[in-house]
């Protein structure tokens, strides 16, 4: 049946049910095919920590959120339009984020007195009133399942567990989108294995998307164009992937073999997965015991020769510190990602946060600097994976890019680069035994020079008692080490020459700068721009190198009345720019293990600026 | 990966070349300086150019040794040189990689990594400096450090049961382990040798005089007057002799006894055979620490063969590449769906 | 400082005493279930205060178990259950002290502390939740994970050797040591209960089933139908007999092996007698997991006596204050030599 | 022969030679008799990190200088008056900080071809000009020792080991000092095991006493007075047995066993000897296998209901990272002890430093806000931590307690506090199973309740993920998370209520402050103290509470037209103070393993308020 086509700009999505329910999978799939279809996009997994909670639980529910637009897309969205829910606890857990008006669809079947109880719900909800706000599609989703594949013999397990795909299947239908990247997927994914899964699964998928087609209940189908990106390929890419993918692509620049010095942990565990895949690249993966034998590991391995690298998140982060302090005053080159997590301690595992600069700038014993940068978004975890790289690698020092749970798990288009177009990264090993001293510098960079083992009559020992200047040799000498202290510091703030300026999005003086950095970027410029729109006078700073901090920072923060800074943390950029260039800076701290929403950022900016409420 | 190819003829060096030109800082008559002098002696031995070995310590006056062989090195932080180790060693294959470690270093806050080397079987040398105590924080109980032991620490005495090294080795899997003792330098020599010919991880326990904060600890083992009666050294083989050729272990089921073969009772028919290849003799070679009347072995406890950790990894790259084909970055990037924006 | 004193009848309780308020909250078809089941049904048998009783993990599936028995406890941070749980029982020797941890969390970041704890022999109890997977990390390898197994982080199949926890333990010199399986309730129950009789520190290593991640990795030795075939129960001063009583473990100089006691050959005469007391014999046992023809054990590998660290400590604390009198804190502070200005 | 006898306020000698020499029991010996005659007094050991590198060896030397005075002593002194020099080595490497016309005393004996090769010095320094600023005196100080004992038959190595108690003796001859307290611990140390070793080492001493008595070429003794102390029972301390002993008394005075998880590491681990000593306290110190396991073991013993406490120094601080996040959410009782040293990573392991403050103060993962407070000299160790364990119990919190090498390893006059006048430390243990909730708050300070195993009826389990407000359930909700991050940094905050106001030395406002934190707190003081002599405008407050600040630092800042910080590191302090105040603070930061010296302090005073020189 025909149904009219009513064209979006750009919709919220979010696929909610059981842990055991696929809902990852699913909303992966949906992400795919927007992507291929041309949208911009942007997701936002949010899962329990636990692996498969008990069915049925408000704990156990698992939901995937992504907003596709023919627009530019910046952030997975506040509030979503749809809302997938596969039983009651992930309904009750998720409908306080759909807007007004917003459209449920429910799996009937789900809606069960022991599932209310096991969602501490005493009624049902889609019998009362609390849903009277929405337009609530009931669907029995199981049933339909059942009769899709009731011929094939399979167990009632298995069509719990592929209940998803008919879910799928008629968000297809209902957004007018191509079944074959799923087609595809299934097949492959399955039909190696198992040609009756795949079988199976796709008739689930066909039987949604027929439903939407032949049941009378959906009066619209909804389509969004492609969005208006500059031109070039392009590709779907998760944070993490592109994380390990710029380490990939660092290395061969450099010429090096990529080591890699890991241990599991989430949100960061992607990248080791990804990157163990690339052994034909001479990728090196070393799950290692723990965070501690990991770093020192990827240390041991940069001293060999290799770009030494280690993936973590906040606890392992924190077993890292004196490991860290040792690749400092050894001046190995080092990259040290940290994808962030909701601390304190083990805190909230699968949540995302941005709590982790400060340790990350000053967070060890003695004077220890290092270089500190963010990456702003999925894709753009790629540069920043790639630009910590580079500044390891010319500078001889570790290098750490934070990225965080929201970035390293969430989904955008990237535009795919060409290997060509990406920065050099030269290096040079010590060769000459006349002139080769371990801790000479070059007179720009202050870097030592890289002799690695093998190379004839360049022996040296290194480690992590003070060192004397030029030769390294171990000295206790007062005066050598006021030095090294200070040149070790000198080093890293001449990278400062080596990054680009602060750019500004907006007037470049005004009322109110934004200040932001790490995965808020997408919000803040989405709120920043709602009220430029407005009328008011702000501008937008997003700061991707957070130590050193560019060179012209501080003339932008002193053109401005205020400058406001929201982070996922309870006030840590904000410390760093206020000693350093002493501006009353504002915070807005809001710590919810959630992606900031424009729209409170927004107020706190009407709050600021005395401007009325919308 | 072999070095054959860059490295036809191999290189003659002396024990000069592998002195470097840092002064060698230890006490006054520390077992340190012993152990130094035959790694030093036996190194040139291996035909390896020095630019091709890496020596990795953590910290304590057994982890200073790094600075005084002249090869290449990293005296690195408390207790994680096997770790630093293994990332050199997978980074780069063709290097010799050595761990000089002590009993705090290496089996305190370095167990763990320790271990974890010795079961993956890396192919790294460790050398664990065993003075059963801490020398360089002057003089706290170790792992090693016997029970009602006085020190810093423990003014009362050690109450935290010992390891025993080569046990503890051997409960994670190692596939080489042998004792050795400063003061008896051709001994020693002999060890190095044999941990640099094993292909895998090598764990090699040295009795370490610390003559300030535990002096004499070893000396019934060490001294000339005293050793033959306490020491028996293992030969693969060959029966357990010691006290010049006077007694010998035989074994009463699982339990090794000390024995006369001098008065006639028992022939060195009787006696015990050490086989290298064999585990489980190690553990209770092992164990003869416990039995105050059994001499302490020395000797190579096991040597086993089973493939190292790096030439697995290897294997598993080059299989992957003849599988996939040399990775290609560019497609790599694009990955399996791009689309095309004009 | 024992509780007789406070506590003369001993409590009872039921399982249900030990059912704490909070959901539990593992993967259906989890082996978690039966190993919490297992130890809140044979709590209730010690007739202690469930309030004497403290339970200690660090981070995994596993660990999370004190939330669910309703004693005191710590969830805390990834491999160092073993370290709170000793400041725990050094603190308050009268507490009953349990560590729940993985074969990740025990023998990866946290191998360290466990084989200290070992050594020392502090009274805790250990249960070491085997599943050969990180499962609450989503099913990368652990230290146990079989070679050539497919992983997340293993694509291509694991090549580091894995660890026999029960060796381990062994060379940590572990006074007990013993193996149970999720699918064997009485059994884990009884090794549950033989841990807690054990004075020192007791690891009980537990074949249990991510039924997510690496499903059926123990199915051969847990399923009804193969049990019999692939596990010997071993029993103190009893011959090791297997497959329905036709078969039985002997020993080859120190090789065990399977033999057949039903077809005439060799009979019940001709076995291995198991002897908890003896730590070869537990090395060996602990070996047969290497050769595929072998049945695995299960039950008390060995059983040692020796003073743990807390009562030492105690003895310490004892002789000192009848030594020096109960100290006191004026003349503490005052030191050795003072003197007044006016 | 009687000398004429010269009185001075006060006077530095400097103790040098190799590690070997016995330097520090000698400078602690005269300490100990300058303490007993009642002069004030302060102490510097200098030692290298070897244990005893070749004799001879610059390298090797190991110095310990006392100041003692019949004045106010601040500071072990930024230039000594007497330098002992045992031999060449010692001679070069000390010889810059004696000052113009300051007496040198050398062991002539050492003074042989061998040991300038050693010394690295190509002549005899004795011989050649170098040292015409200063008073020099030869001594054959080995073949005097020789000949003292020459008749015992004892072996040579004995004879050089004795020669310092010669340099003792003489110096108690110059100095005019009772060599009872020496006898006696000469007898009390030797004496039990070999009466001939202790009357040997008497003879020495007494030989190195008369020999400035008998030969002629001393013309003045030398006289300081005893200093005019505040009333009371005083006794020598070194800051480490101080900080010991401050834990003890606060367990005591808390009703509490004190149990210490520690690993050895210098310069921290003498307070894990003294306290391995106090068995008969119901002092329980557990020497785990590494700091992680210190610290585990400690919160594990917190919970059980002892004082935990861990101590450690720089990178056994870095490995305590992860634990001390745990602590924070778990909300229980923990004293950490970080004896400071240089770094980063081993850095200078046996020098001092102050780098360790940003670490402490924000160098987590997560937000983990706890409370940091610092010893300020030796004696007063004992009171910081004592304050570190009261407030760590009464806001269930653990409490970083820092100190560094030179107060750990420095000693100091201590005026000895009656036990009963110490601070009360009230212990509520929560027994009510009808009210018990784990995270409940107490109104006032919003400490949870303390509830111990044991206790009948109030099972619970607490863990590091995020734990609901109250109840203490793990709680994955977005807005608990929020509310308990800013919970748990209220909690810190309020202990602002429980502390003392910061105070002030020179008027309350003026021209400059000068605001310093934990061991310069002497050197500052006199420094300002110097300035202010010479009229300048200039008061010094010294920071005893670094999180949370006193409630009045900003008013007090605010009324200085200048705030200099001076730190040994690169500038911390400075980052906290301008980050919460925006003051331009300026600082100061030699770093170079030693206390500051008050001169450098005077100076960098007069450049900013543009005073002349002196
Ligand atoms: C993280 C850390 N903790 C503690 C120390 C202090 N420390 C240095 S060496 C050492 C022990 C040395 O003992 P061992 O390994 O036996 O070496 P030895 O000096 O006896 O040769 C300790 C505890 C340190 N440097 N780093
Ligand atoms: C310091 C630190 N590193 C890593 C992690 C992530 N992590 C949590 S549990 C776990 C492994 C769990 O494996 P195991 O102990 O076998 O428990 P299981 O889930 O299989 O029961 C890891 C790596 C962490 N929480 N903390
Ligand atoms: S302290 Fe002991 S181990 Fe260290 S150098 Fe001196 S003698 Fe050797
Ligand atoms: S992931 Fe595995 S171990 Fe964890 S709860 Fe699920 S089934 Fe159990
Ligand atoms: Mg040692
Ligand atoms: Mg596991």
């Amino acid at each position: 049946m025909e149904r009219p086509i009513k064209t979006l700009d750009d919709v919220t999505i979010r696929f909610a049910g059981d842990s055991g329910d696929g809902m990852q999978l699913t909303g992966t799939q949906f992400t795919n095919t927007a992507a291929v279809l041309g949208n911009d996009l942007s997701t936002l997994p949010d899962y329990p920590a636990e692996i498969r909670a008990p069915a049925g639980t408000t704990y156990g529910v698992s939901g995937f959120q992504v907003r596709f637009g023919s627009r530019d897309i910046l952030t997975p969205g506040d509030s979503c339009d749809v809302l997938v829910a596969m039983n009651p606890a992930a309904l009750v857990t998720n409908v306080k984020i759909l807007r007004e008006g917003g459209t449920i669809i429910v799996n009937e079947d789900s809606f069960t007195d022991k599932n209310f109880k096991l969602a501490n719900i005493t009624s049902n909800p889609l019998d009362d009133d609390s849903l009277n706000r929405f337009q609530v599609y009931r669907i029995p989703i199981s049933k339909m399942t059942a009769s899709a594949i009731a011929d094939m013999n399979l167990s009632p397990k298995f069509v719990e567990k592929s209940k998803n795909f008919f879910a799928l299947g008629l968000m297809y239908w209902m957004y007018n989108r191509p079944l074959d990247v799923s087609v595809k997927f299934i097949e492959e994914k399955f039909g190696e294995k198992d040609a009756k899964v795949a079988e199976a699964n796709l008739r689930v998928l066909k039987a949604g998307y027929n439903y939407g087609d032949t049941v009378e209940i959906f009066t619209t189908r909804y389509e969004v164009k492609p969005a208006k990106l500059p031109p070039g390929k392009y590709r779907n890419i998760m944070g993490n992937v592109a994380t390990a993918l710029g380490l990939v692509a660092a290395a061969k620049k450099a010429g090096l073999e990529l080591f890699l010095g890991s241990y599991p942990i989430t949100p960061a565990s992607d990248i080791l997965h990804e990157l163990s895949k690339l052994k034909n690249f001479d990728v090196k993966t070393f799950q290692a015991e723990d965070e501690i034998a990991a770093i020192c590991s990827a240390i041991g391995a940069s001293y060999a020769g290799a770009l030494g690298v280690t993936t973590t998140s906040g606890p392992g982060m924190a077993l890292k510190t004196e490991a860290i302090g040792l690749a400092i005053i050894l001046e190995l080159p080092l990259v040290i990602v940290n994808v962030q997590r909701g601390g304190p301690s083990t805190g909230l595992p699968t949540k995302t946060e941005q709590a982790d600069l400060l340790q990350a700038v000053v967070g060890r014993n003695g004077e220890a600097p290092l270089c500190v940068l963010a990456a702003s978004s999925p894709a753009d975890c790629f540069d920043a994976a790639y630009e910590a790289a580079r500044l390891a690698i010319k500078y001889m020092t570790p290098v750490i890019c934070l990225t965080d749970g929201y970035l390293g798990n969430g989904a955008e288009p990237w535009k795919v680069p060409n290997v060509n177009d990406l920065a050099e990264i030269p290096v040079t090993f010590a060769k000459d035994p006349e002139t080769f001293q371990p801790y000479a510098r070059d007179e720009k960079t202050l870097a030592r020079p890289w002799a690695i083992p093998g190379t004839p009559g360049l022996t040296h020992r290194i480690g992590g008692l003070e060192k004397q200047h030029i030769t390294g040799n171990i000295c206790y000498e007062p005066d050598n080490h006021d030095f090294m202290i200070k040149l070790r510091a000198e080093k890293i703030e001449r990278i400062v020459d080596d990054i680009p300026l602060q750019t500004i999005e907006g007037a470049p003086e005004g009322d109110l700068l934004v200040v932001s950095w790490g995965g808020t970027y997408g919000t803040i410029k989405v709120a920043v721009s709602e009220a430029r729109e407005k009328g008011l006078s702000v501008s937008h700073a997003h700061v991707r190198y957070l130590n050193p901090f560019p060179k012209n920072l501080g003339e932008i923060l002193y053109k401005f009345k205020a400058v406001l800074i929201p982070e996922i943390n309870n006030g840590q950029l904000i410390k760093l720019i206020r000693a350093k260039y002493l501006v009353p800076a504002i915070g807005f701290n809001v710590i919810k293990g959630l992606p900031l929403r424009s729209e409170e950022v927004e107020e706190k900016i009407y709050e600021i600026l005395g401007a009325n409420h919308v | 990966m072999s070095d054959t190819l860059t490295q036809v003829q191999p290189v003659k060096l002396t024990i000069k070349d592998f002195q470097s030109d840092q002064d060698v800082r230890w006490c006054p008559g520390c077992g340190d300086y012993s152990i130094l002098a035959q790694m030093q002696r036996v190194f040139p031995e291996f035909g390896r150019p020095k630019e091709k070995i890496v020596a990795i310590s953590g910290i304590g006056c057994s982890s200073r040794l790094p600075y005084y062989v002249d090869v290449y090195g990293i005296h690195g932080i408390h207790g994680r040189a096997p770790a630093i180790a293994s990332g050199v060693k997978i980074a780069n294959p063709e290097l010799d990689v050595w761990v000089a470690t002590g009993d705090g270093d290496g089996l305190s806050i370095g167990g763990n990594h320790m271990i974890h080397m010795l079961r993956r079987n890396l192919n790294i040398k460790v050398i664990l400096f065993n003075n059963q105590i801490y020398g360089l924080t002057k003089g706290q109980f170790s792992p090693t450090s016997e029970l009602g032991q006085v020190t810093k620490s423990t003014p009362y005495g050690v109450i935290d049961y010992p390891f025993v090294p080569v046990s503890l080795a051997m409960g994670a899997s190692a596939t080489f382990v042998a004792r050795a003792m400063d003061r008896d330098p051709k001994h020693l020599q002999e060890m190095v040798r044999r941990a640099e010919k094993h292909h895998g991880s090598a764990f090699v326990e040295i009795y370490q005089n610390c003559s300030v904060f535990n002096d004499g600890a070893f000396f019934q083992y060490t001294e000339k007057e005293t050793r033959d009666d306490n020491v028996v050294y293992l030969e693969h083989g060959k029966p357990l002799v010691f006290a010049k050729q006077t007694k010998g272990i035989r074994l009463n089921g699982f339990t090794p006894e000390a024995v006369s073969i001098a008065d006639g009772k028992y022939s060195v028919n009787d006696l015990l055979v050490h086989n290298e290849n064999d585990s489980t003799l190690a553990f209770i070679l092992a164990n003869m620490i416990h039995d105050p009347n059994l001499p302490r072995p020395m000797g190579v406890f096991v040597s086993l063969d089973r493939p190292s950790y790096e030439d697995q990894l290897d294997q598993q790259i080059a299989k992957m590449k003849s599988k996939k084909g040399v990775g290609d970055l560019q497609k790599l990037l694009d990955g399996e769906e791009t689309w095309e924006i004009q």
